[in-house]
């Protein structure tokens, strides 16, 4: 006679059904695993799972001279490398004490505010992709492609430019520079409204984003979550304004703030910066004045000892960098806080009790670089 | 709060924190027992109102492990640096002040990563970049790796 | 003998005399239907083919991009190198799935779409079986697929497969219901569920020009619904790919995946020709009342050549609709069926029933 | 009633806003010669890079066969990645002095990350930017490069 066995009787309902988006899944915007507990459909908790692409920048910094650093930012957010190049570059002439031409400070705003654009240009194709336009993708990469030749011809280079150097520049701007830029600006702004009309205005992608995903303004200074995604919900986190660099203080530009703090919000501060971007952009490129593209810089640069910290402004929030120097010509430790690195903290916090889809429209939304969080 | 003000403020609060010359920000040294409670004064008290955590970090001086506090004020907009020293290589433990800002859970858990600093009462405290069996923490000065770091 | 390009009705009674004179009539049918199944089979292939290509040069037009373009002239054989890639691919077995229920699901998919396709008029005399509730006929065999993905998505052993394949059951099972009475609107008008006396009623004007309003309404509500329930853009839930990966069709590879890909584009096709037959006139020619001369030159193309160009331009419009909009979510979807399509649509039977009462229509 | 009346208000921004959507899309499927695609392989011949593209590290060598290049070896040590080696060589000068001249500049296209730090630190400007983009190769090795032609040799005017 066999016995009978009895199977321990497990409730359905209360268990846990976890998914893995990513690793390699199509709307992770890279190697970013997020372990996904549902119930049917909604979310119930989510866990980042970061370090798919660590490649340890910091510890390199610790052996490179600040010069060679700069190329090391790039490879954090690859979508606004030349932000981040400036930061290195505003931190170690601040600690040197260095005043840079005037010039200078014109074409890295300049150029910051074409590497916003195109970074934004690139989130909203993703973006429409995660929320299934796939149409959106290739609007998006053909505006992008203008500002990428644009910085193709100046610097060379289309991605990771380490254009900006300690001290000023590489090389000056290329002539057709103003003219290429100016003619951008008529393009995109003809453009633009395509992506309004295809995506903005949709009904669909409104009623998929309005009142999803919501973070309090309380919760984003919490979490640090800076950025469009931080002023979405009210936060002034701006850094442009309120600790102004290169020659923002004299360009005239609004600090735009949503109240909602949902998807949509979040996807509306990014169309308005765009053309607050294209609008500065205006401002400065007839204005740029003549003068040398560096400053004199000793062949061998060491910061004095001591400790400095420099924010800007990065595409997708704020960008810190934090250097202790022993006096070397190497940082003795240099830790850079990555928007997208708080942002993704918030992630778990933002989505819990949403649908899938909404999950992946949050992400969109958020827009995190997996190379910046991971660093 | 103008910056001679809020000296004397952090003082009050915390009679034995150690005042650092920096350029940039006001800098104190906090007793790393004193850190939690003073995070929520800080926070909390509507004249200092410090409730953006803009930078998190760890840095290893040998000497000590330090935590490194950036703190700034949405709504007065000033600024503060606090550190927090560990002079106990293995077992440091500093209390963490993620249940005051949100942001420093994920930033805790890479200092606990990369530097080995431990925070009491962290709610999930593991390695967040490197896998869980990785021995050492890379960003320590005493750090070796053969294989990973190449010397060029 | 005549043989006449405009109506097949002698050309098959030639055929079916001819073998009932060398064999016996028993073995005569059974000849007439490997000889259907054979000619539906090859349409079948160059119809899938020729859509999946059309489809990327469609997206690609709307993208702003050229599409392929590297496989013989305009990238006319990209689908047929696809295709044997595909037939190529190894086939992974799936180590937890259940294997009878897994190897199964592909076949039924694609059997559901054949047997749709035998009751379409392609033109005049030209269709395999004229039912007398063709268009009961169509609905009932159409969502037989259902019950493939559903087998696809459970047997697969995976969560995304699964989650896919309950999305997709909500949703067929839903727009099932406005398929159906957005076609019973047309019933309503036409007096018959008979393909073939559907396409004859339309000789003086096409349905939806001749049930002007309602028409009309059920020719958008029977396109939106035909959309969700054949799985494509904006409802492609089921295979979301930007949640999903695939939906249920994750764990797929090779040429059972190809049976997915193809059933897809078959199905289009089916709902795009029924919508074309029942809204669109079918094979029959456009003809305006008192255009006599107009009427003769339309009347020159052949029925076929019509009925290909209507179910083409459904299917182009279909696809516009992918590549426009962004995916729903689950809960809209539903909304959108028992909120909006349903009521609006009962209300246009009521109203398609007054005027056909009251004898308002053409 | 009025219930309704936004019900159908809703239906109709609805529609009118997906048929915006659609007039954006049907556009450019009527107006293919708006279409951006570069046709890669087959514009080569036209296909002309900017004159300062980041393709490839180069060292210009001039009509006969001189390039500028000391070996000093600054470009070495300004890599953030050691993909420059400097292999020198001593030889006696005519009277009689040591001298050190290049041997080998070894330049690892692999390891290259196109900051573009050597040719800025280079004193005596040897070093340029190539334009050739098309670097794939079948065999790792052939990204290793020795960048001073053979049998070439440092222009006078440099080397005094």
């Amino acid at each position: 006679m066999k016995e009978v066995i009895n199977l321990p009787v497990k409730n359905i309902e209360e268990e846990e059904y976890h998914i893995n988006m990513g690793p390699q899944h199509p709307s992770t915007h890279g190697v970013l695993r997020l372990v996904v507990s549902l119930q049917g459909e909604i979310v119930k908790s989510l866990k980042p799972h970061c370090g798919y692409i660590h490649r340890g920048i910091e510890k390199m910094c610790e052996k490179d001279t600040y010069p060679q650093i700069i190329h090391l930012t790039d490879r954090m957010d690859y979508l606004s490398a030349h932000i981040n190049n400036h930061a290195v570059c505003l931190l170690v002439e601040k600690a040197l004490e260095v005043d840079v031409p005037e010039r200078v400070k014109y074409i890295r705003t300049i150029v910051d505010e074409l590497n916003r654009i195109a970074s934004h240009q690139l989130w909203w194709c993703s973006f429409g992709m995660d929320m299934g336009g796939l149409t959106c993708f290739f609007y998006g990469l053909r505006d992008r492609e203008k500002i990428l030749d644009i910085f193709e011809e100046s610097f060379g280079s289309r991605l990771l430019h380490s254009y900006y150097t300690p001290g000023g520049l590489m090389m000056d701007i290329h002539p057709n520079f103003q003219k290429g830029v100016k003619d951008f600006i008529k393009y995109f702004r003809k453009k633009i409204k395509d992506y309004d009309d295809l995506l903005t205005g949709n009904i669909i992608m409104q009623l998929r984003t309005k009142g999803v995903g919501i973070i309090s303004k309380e919760d984003a200074i919490s979490y640090g979550v800076t950025g469009p995604s931080g002023r979405a919900s009210g936060f002034a986190c701006d850094v442009r304004k309120h600790h102004p660099y290169g020659v923002y203080d004299k360009a005239d530009f609004k600090e735009i703030l949503g109240t909602a703090g949902d998807t949509f919000e979040r996807y509306m501060m990014r169309m308005y910066e765009m053309r607050e971007s294209m609008k500065i952009l205006e401002q400065l490129i007839d204005n740029i004045p003549a003068g040398d593209y560096a400053a004199k810089m000793k062949a061998v640069i060491k910061l004095p000892a001591g400790e400095y910290f420099q924010r800007v402004e990065a595409a997708r929030g704020e960008l810190g960098v934090y250097v202790v120097s022993d006096g070397n010509k190497t940082p003795y430790r240099m830790k850079f806080r990555s928007p997208n690195f708080s942002n993704l903290s918030a992630l778990d916090h933002i989505s819990r009790g949403v649908k899938i889809a909404d999950l992946v429209a949050i992400g969109g939304s958020l827009d995190y670089v997996i190379p910046d969080i991971d660093r | 709060m103008d910056q001679t003000a809020l000296k004397e403020r952090i003082m009050g609060l915390v009679p034995d924190a150690e005042f650092l010359e920096n350029k940039q920000f006001l800098t104190f040294v906090i007793p790393a027992e004193k850190m939690h409670d003073l995070a929520f004064k800080l926070k909390f008290e509507t004249d200092l109102a410090f409730d953006f955590l803009f930078c998190l970090s760890g840095v290893d001086m040998v000497k000590f492990l330090e935590v490194v506090y950036h703190l700034e004020s949405t709504a007065n907009k000033h600024q503060l640096e606090l550190k927090v020293r560990t002079a106990d290589r293995e077992n440091g433990a500093v209390d963490t002040v993620c249940d005051v800002w949100r942001t420093a859970e994920f930033h805790e858990r890479e200092i606990y990563d990369l530097l080995g600093i431990r925070f009491n009462h962290h709610p999930d405290l593991r390695r967040l970049f490197l896998e869980e069996d990785w021995k050492g923490h890379p960003l320590r000065k005493d750090y070796v790796d053969e294989v990973n770091i190449v010397e060029l | 003998m005549n043989f006449s390009i405009y109506d097949f009705t002698s050309f098959n009674q030639w055929i079916d005399q001819f073998l009932r004179s060398v064999m016996s009539p028993f073995w005569a049918i059974a000849v007439e239907m490997v000889i259907i199944g054979l000619a539906i089979l090859l349409f079948y292939a160059l119809v899938g083919l020729f859509l999946v290509y059309a489809e990327r040069k469609v997206c690609a037009f709307m993208q702003n991009r050229v599409g392929p373009n590297r496989v013989g002239p305009y990238g006319f054989f990209q689908t047929i190198a696809d295709f044997i890639k595909l037939m190529l691919k190894e086939l992974i077995t799936i180590k937890n799935a259940d294997q009878l229920l897994f190897n199964l699901a592909p076949f039924i998919i694609i059997i559901a779409s054949f047997m749709a396709i035998a009751a379409i008029p392609f033109a005049k005399g030209l269709h395999a079986i004229d039912f007398d509730i063709g268009i009961l006929y169509v609905i009932a065999v159409s969502s037989l697929g259902v019950v493939g993905i559903l087998l696809a998505g459970w047997s697969s052993n995976s969560k995304y497969s699964l989650i896919g394949a309950m999305r997709s059951g909500a949703q067929i099972i839903s727009y099932e219901l406005s398929v159906g009475l957005s076609l019973l609107t047309i019933i309503i008008l036409a007096g018959t569920m008979q393909f073939s006396a559907i396409v004859e009623g339309q000789a003086n004007g096409w349905f939806i020009f001749k049930g002007h309003i309602p028409a009309f309404i059920a020719f958008v509500v029977f396109l939106i619904s035909s959309t969700a329930e054949t799985n494509r853009g904006p409802f492609d839930l089921a295979e979301a790919e930007s949640e999903l990966t695939a939906g249920f069709h994750t764990e797929y590879s090779g040429i059972k995946f190809a049976f997915f890909f193809l059933a897809e584009y078959m199905n289009m096709f089916i709902v795009a020709s029924i919508a074309a037959t029942v809204f669109l006139g079918g094979w029959m020619a456009f003809h305006v009342s008192g255009w006599n001369g107009f009427n003769h030159i339309m009347d020159f193309i052949p029925p076929f050549v019509w009925y290909i160009g209507k179910t083409f331009f459904v299917i182009w419009i279909m696809m516009w609709f992918k590549w426009t909009f962004p995916r729903l979510r689950i809960d809209q979807l539903l909304t959108l069926e028992w909120k909006y399509l349903l009521p609006i649509n009962l209300v246009n039977i009521l109203i398609m029933a007054f005027v056909v009462l009251m004898g308002w229509h053409f | 009633m009025n219930s309704i009346f936004t019900y159908f208000t809703e239906i109709f921004h609805a529609v009118k806003s997906l048929l915006t959507g659609m007039k954006v899309t049907g556009r450019y499927f009527f107006s293919p010669w708006e279409i951006v695609t570069q046709q890669y392989p087959e514009n080569r011949k036209t296909l002309k890079m900017y004159d300062r593209f980041k393709g490839e590290v180069v060292m210009p060598h001039n009509g006969n066969n001189e390039h500028r290049c000391t070996g000093c070896g600054i470009c070495e040590t300004a890599c953030p990645n050691g993909s420059i080696e400097v292999i020198q060589n001593k030889i006696e000068m005519p009277d009689g002095k040591k001298k050190r001249i290049i041997d080998k500049h070894i330049y690892h296209l692999s390891m290259c990350t196109f900051c573009g730090l050597c040719i800025k630190s280079c004193p005596s400007d040897a070093l340029a930017w190539g334009q050739e983009f098309e670097h794939a190769v079948f065999d790792r090795a052939k990204l290793t490069k020795i960048l001073n032609k053979p049998g070439s040799s440092i222009l006078k005017d440099i080397a005094e």
